[in-house]
């Protein structure tokens, strides 16, 4: 088991993820466990229910045909606020498609990301991407891209560039399983070795990349094993155990902001849902297969947690739930009413400038008599 | 006859290859047990097993790259690239390698791989689900690139591709891949690359267009009509080698031309089609060649509607075209 | 002033800005200590140390990927890709990400990279150190693509193209890298993005070309000029975004195009030329537009100079296209 | 040490290469050494005395301004034979440009090879490609491309189909350390271990790629240590030690035949050249540097074995090298004489049948009256 504080060692072939919250939500004798101050308790576990009940909302949205797309992280959310948690403001982070923690633990509201899937014109992407591709410059939160894997090589050159400009920055990427198999992947780690990179690599292994599960992924005994391909430390975590994860990341912190270099973080979790809401996993998975995972459930076993240290009640809860859900239902009714960004935006943000080609582009689309209302928006 | 839709069209050409010829084989992301995300390979995984059809680790340049080795072997692989948005890791492996083996090695060297892939917009789907990539491919030496519209000739383009010797860029046309639907015959035929078809004859302009433009032309036809107007619509179908003596023989006969696709317009397709018609058919053009394409934007998502040619906007410019 | 090759202006241009900005890193296989395979980033480590410029791994994708990275920081990467046929790997991170990163971000995240590489033939590099690949560029919204024909350019573009805040593919004409000498102003001076440059005025007929294809062209002018024709010569300088209107003013006055470029013609940026002069100044035109190209085969070894486009033939088409 | 036959061990963090052959030719004790009957190991030294034969004459032959390019493997000929050696015909291999002993061996002969770097008319590419860049269908050997590390996943697709197909041929691809960095490099080893493919990855560690040293290339202990991160075994040997090498390719090919999956080699040796024929290392490492790796000369050590073994005379040798030189002297001289391929050939081989663009480009072209005479050829 990892001490807090201690050098992080190399995931061996067979080491289980590293714990520290048994499943009734006490911490395992012998594990040094980061202190997570009462109030910083309750809002990380504020926190995981938001993303539990915004997904639970927005999915049913999904289905009744007033979203597009959506994607859930239910029983994923550990490895949100683990990540975010032991971050500064001035690092950066990398989001795949399903961290939707990360953005709301460092102060994305609810308003923003409702009106961020409904493409809306006050979508702080203006329209621009589907849903759950967010973007937020002003919490150091690099927009998300649908491609797989691309983000890892930018968050480590953005933590090449922190060093450069001898800066104690770090920067957090995430990215799935599947992700550890492109080019992209490998080309980041290998960077962040050679370069000494202040960045933390961070795979949610959620088993499954759609319909492929993880075995058929890659031939390796982990993923955090492959650190030692790059000469960098990695190390596997119960991607369900909040402080787990806190601890490991703490110690990931530490060594890049100290020069120490990069370290590959495996959080070993289970994606419930879906791929996607366009996804039916029935057709290629047994359904025992999530009903088991229930049972590990990360804001579950943190409810213990705070359960054992007398800070959650039910009353507490249900406060949080329906503040969060009022909150969520304005945004979803005040989204829902908001119009489409305008044609002509089209062409903004293209280049700093606009050139004569697009503004040839912009005036012809202009003139031409209106085509029908777009979808999206409402 | 069934009627069908692409997607029925293309699972079906590849078991009918699949059967008459065991050196097939179908891999790529999802597609084994699952079928594919749009289902394509439903049923193949059942049919000829987990060796015939099989799931890849989420590398495209792996899925190309090994494919190429599968050639070389002697096999016939039919990779599918899940998006053509996500074709981009392997693009070293094709336009480097795929399209250049049996150049580069004088002959020595053929890798007939077929390399199918849904493509373009109206799926909602941002740009990052809908590119539209095709010129990329169009512009590299070795490379054949096919786009069917509809399943008759998915289906029997798909075999064509498969027989044939070369490496093939098949782009399926993923918004209409269940709303195209048509007759197809069962069994097997061919459609061979290289021929374009007339889908509408017409007198006084030509539409050059492919895939799921074919079907906004056509409505834009319509509308058009109903104003008076009369369009030849030709669905180009294999965009290399393109058939320059079907479009030409057109254009000479009417003299205008509006160049359709989703792609955006500058270094287009188009492009090609217009720089083609005034270099071999200059004299016979009465007006401006009309390009009506995606704007030099990245795909958006919102405004996908404002984004791709709609019937409208392909009948303002044919009307426009056959006034000028 | 000094005379200086390409190489020389480029790597004054990197010193000065350099020296000017201390956002600005150079990064890519050997620029380092070795001062890169063409040596054009002589020197720049030994005066700004390791940390702003330096070797990385050999993988491209890498390179363009933490360049976007290091942009997003607020730095000013200048990555070096070796050889333009060596940017595939980082196709994806090139187009899905460098050129989208400001759009699809609602305008919050501008990645201003500059990426240096080689382009074209000439230099007995087979098809693996000779491609021209600017119209996969020029066809991807987002991305700026220039491209110098001679030192004073080189510099000028290269000092705008830094300070300019989108991503540009700079790409350098390496046949001429050390043949085309010119006086180059000491210190700083700019020549800005998007507007070409009329290197021959003539009145019979216009000859679009950009990098080392304007020396042919110049001297495609000279034998031309010997059996009594006239042309233009434009030195695009900038492909996307292009200068129109000096374009389509020369063409408006001589009614006559040529085009030439060293890339395969289908699909090539002569296609986006040819398209665009036959929508916007079709009735001034007197003659088929004339493209002479790299044929649409892969870059050959052996036979390069039958390949390229040669002054012979591009003389050839100036006076077919004048005296239609 | 590793005993021929046992299974490979995954390499250690710290593991000094694997070797067989002492300095002076001698096998070293406790080492069990595989047979190599006298004929052969003949054959092998006449193979690597006619490679670096070629390779001085072809040197200087470009020097000489009759040769566009080249590209020595001087100091790394036994990796070409060590790998060769244990294959079969039907086996297949995907060189880098860095191995004419692989195409020697398997009955190239000096004159295609002289021809190919003529690109003239008997050039069995048809002057395609660059010097250096052969092809052999007849031999299993793939044509040779410039872009690092593409060969990679295709040599692991061709063992895939070889297993697809039910045969039991195996595929040997060769690659730089540099090679290693390339996503091709990653999403082929990850394949190779998913798909258990009949595969050997033969990375050829000389230290150097162009001016870049191999600690600026990755940051992990080793190459071989890189198998783990794809649940393969992987090897290091010591790469100027031809039997060594032969005994780690006898068990990977071994494996690989049995059904049992790829094996990743790290042969460790020292490119003693310039990268190539354009490339000037004096610009970027110490000149002691090669001098040092002299001494561990893989010809000069195999030499000293087949002394140990009473087969090695001073008159065989110099029967060898006055029937390599005749034969290149012969094939050099007619290269020299033969004229290029035809300028309609151009168009060859693009795709199966000449489509009609091509032939209307064709016909233009030889409507046009002749340009000068291209260089190559003569
Ligand atoms: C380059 C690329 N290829 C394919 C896809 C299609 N795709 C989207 S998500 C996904 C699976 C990703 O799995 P994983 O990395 O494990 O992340 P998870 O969805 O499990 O969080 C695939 C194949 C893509 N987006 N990008
Ligand atoms: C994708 C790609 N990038 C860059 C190059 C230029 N280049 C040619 S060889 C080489 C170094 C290769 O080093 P290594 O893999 O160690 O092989 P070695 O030359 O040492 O045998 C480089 C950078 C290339 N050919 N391909
Ligand atoms: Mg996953
Ligand atoms: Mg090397």
């Amino acid at each position: 088991m990892l001490a807090k504080g201690q050098p992080v060692p190399i995931a061996g072939t067979d080491d289980e993820p590293f714990s520290i919250l048994a499943d009734d939500g006490t911490i395992r004798p012998g594990t040094d466990a980061p202190e997570i101050p009462d109030e910083q308790a309750l809002k990380l576990y504020r926190g995981m229910l938001q993303v539990r009940l915004v997904d639970d909302r927005m999915m049913k949205l999904q289905r009744q045909g007033r979203l597009g797309f959506y994607m859930l992280s239910m029983g994923e959310e550990a490895t949100h606020f683990g990540g975010a948690y032991p971050l500064r403001m001035s690092d950066w982070c990398f989001p795949s498609y399903r961290e939707p923690g990360v953005f709301f633990w460092r102060g994305y509201s609810i308003k923003d990301y409702v009106n961020q899937l409904h493409g809306n014109i006050e979508d702080p992407v203006k329209g621009r991407q589907m849903p759950v591709h967010h973007s937020a410059n002003w919490l150091n939160m690099v927009s998300i891209s649908s491609p797989v894997g691309t983000q890892i090589p930018q968050a480590v050159g953005l933590a090449m560039g922190a060093k450069i400009s001898k800066k104690d920055d770090v920067s957090l990427v995430y990215f799935g399983e599947g992700a550890t198999s492109t080019g992209q992947f490998h080309v980041a780690m290998n960077f962040a070795g050679v370069f000494k990179a202040p960045c933390i690599l961070f795979c949610r292994n959620n088993g499954w990349a759609i319909s492929t599960p993880g075995n058929k992924q890659t031939a390796s005994k982990s993923i955090a094993i492959k650190a030692l391909a790059y000469g960098m430390p990695g190390i596997r975590v119960d991607g369900n155990d909040l402080l787990a994860i806190i601890a490991v990341m703490q110690d990931a912190v530490a060594r890049a902001r100290a020069g120490e270099g990069p370290t590959l973080i495996e959080a070993v979790t289970y994606r419930r849902g879906g791929h996607s809401s366009s996804d039916d996993p029935s057709a290629y998975r047994d359904p025992s297969e999530p009903k088991e995972w229930e049972a590990k459930d990360p804001l579950e076993r943190w409810r213990r947690h705070l359960e054992s240290r007398k800070l959650w009640t039910q009353e507490l809860h249900d406060k949080y739930s329906q503040e969060i859900t009022e909150e969520l239902m304005a945004c979803v009714k005040a989204a829902g009413e908001l119009g489409n960004p305008a044609p002509e935006t089209l062409f903004d943000d293209v280049f700093a400038e606009l050139p004569p080609h697009l503004e040839e582009q912009k005036a012809e689309m202009m003139s031409r008599p209106r085509p029908k209302p777009a979808h999206g928006g409402h | 006859m069934p009627v069908w839709n692409i997607i029925q069209a293309v699972n079906d050409a590849l078991r009918i290859e699949m059967r008459r010829d065991p050196r097939v084989v179908i891999l790529g992301e999802d597609v084994g047990k699952f079928g594919g995300v749009f289902r394509a390979t439903t049923g193949l995984f059942d049919e000829f097993g987990g060796d015939r059809v099989f799931d890849t680790p989420l590398a495209e340049a792996g899925i190309i790259g090994s494919a190429i080795g599968m050639a070389l072997y002697g096999l016939r692989p039919v990779p599918e690239i899940q998006f053509a948005d996500f074709i981009y890791p392997a693009y070293d492996q094709i336009v480097n390698e795929l399209a250049k083996f049996r150049y580069r090695s004088g002959g020595q060297y053929p890798v007939p791989v077929v390399i199918r892939t849904p493509y373009g917009g109206g799926i909602r789907g941002g740009h990052y689900h809908s590119q539209s990539p095709e010129a990329y491919f169009a512009h590299t030496p070795g490379l054949k690139v096919v786009i069917p519209s509809n399943p008759y000739d998915a289906k029997g383009l798909l075999l064509s591709s498969i027989r044939g010797e070369d490496p093939v860029i098949f782009m399926e046309p993923k918004r209409v891949y269940r709303a195209a639907k048509g007759e197809v015959p069962e069994g097997d035929y061919t459609v061979p690359l290289g021929k374009a078809k007339v889908v509408r004859e017409g007198s006084q302009l030509t539409v050059l267009c492919y895939g799921a433009m074919v079907h906004t032309c056509v409505e834009a036809a319509q509308l058009a009509e109903k104003d008076g107007f009369d369009p030849e619509i030709i669905d180009l179908r294999t965009l290399l080698p393109l058939d320059t003596e079907t479009v030409l023989e057109s254009v000479r006969k009417t003299g205008r031309v509006v160049i359709a696709h989703e792609a955006p317009k500058t270094c287009g397709y188009g492009a090609e089609l217009a720089a083609m018609i005034a270099e071999k058919a200059l004299m016979s053009l009465e007006a401006p060649i009309s390009r009506v394409a995606g704007f030099d934007t990245p795909f958006p998502y919102t405004l996908e509607n404002e984004y791709m040619p709609s019937p409208d906007r392909v009948a303002l410019a044919i009307k426009q075209t056959a006034q000028f």
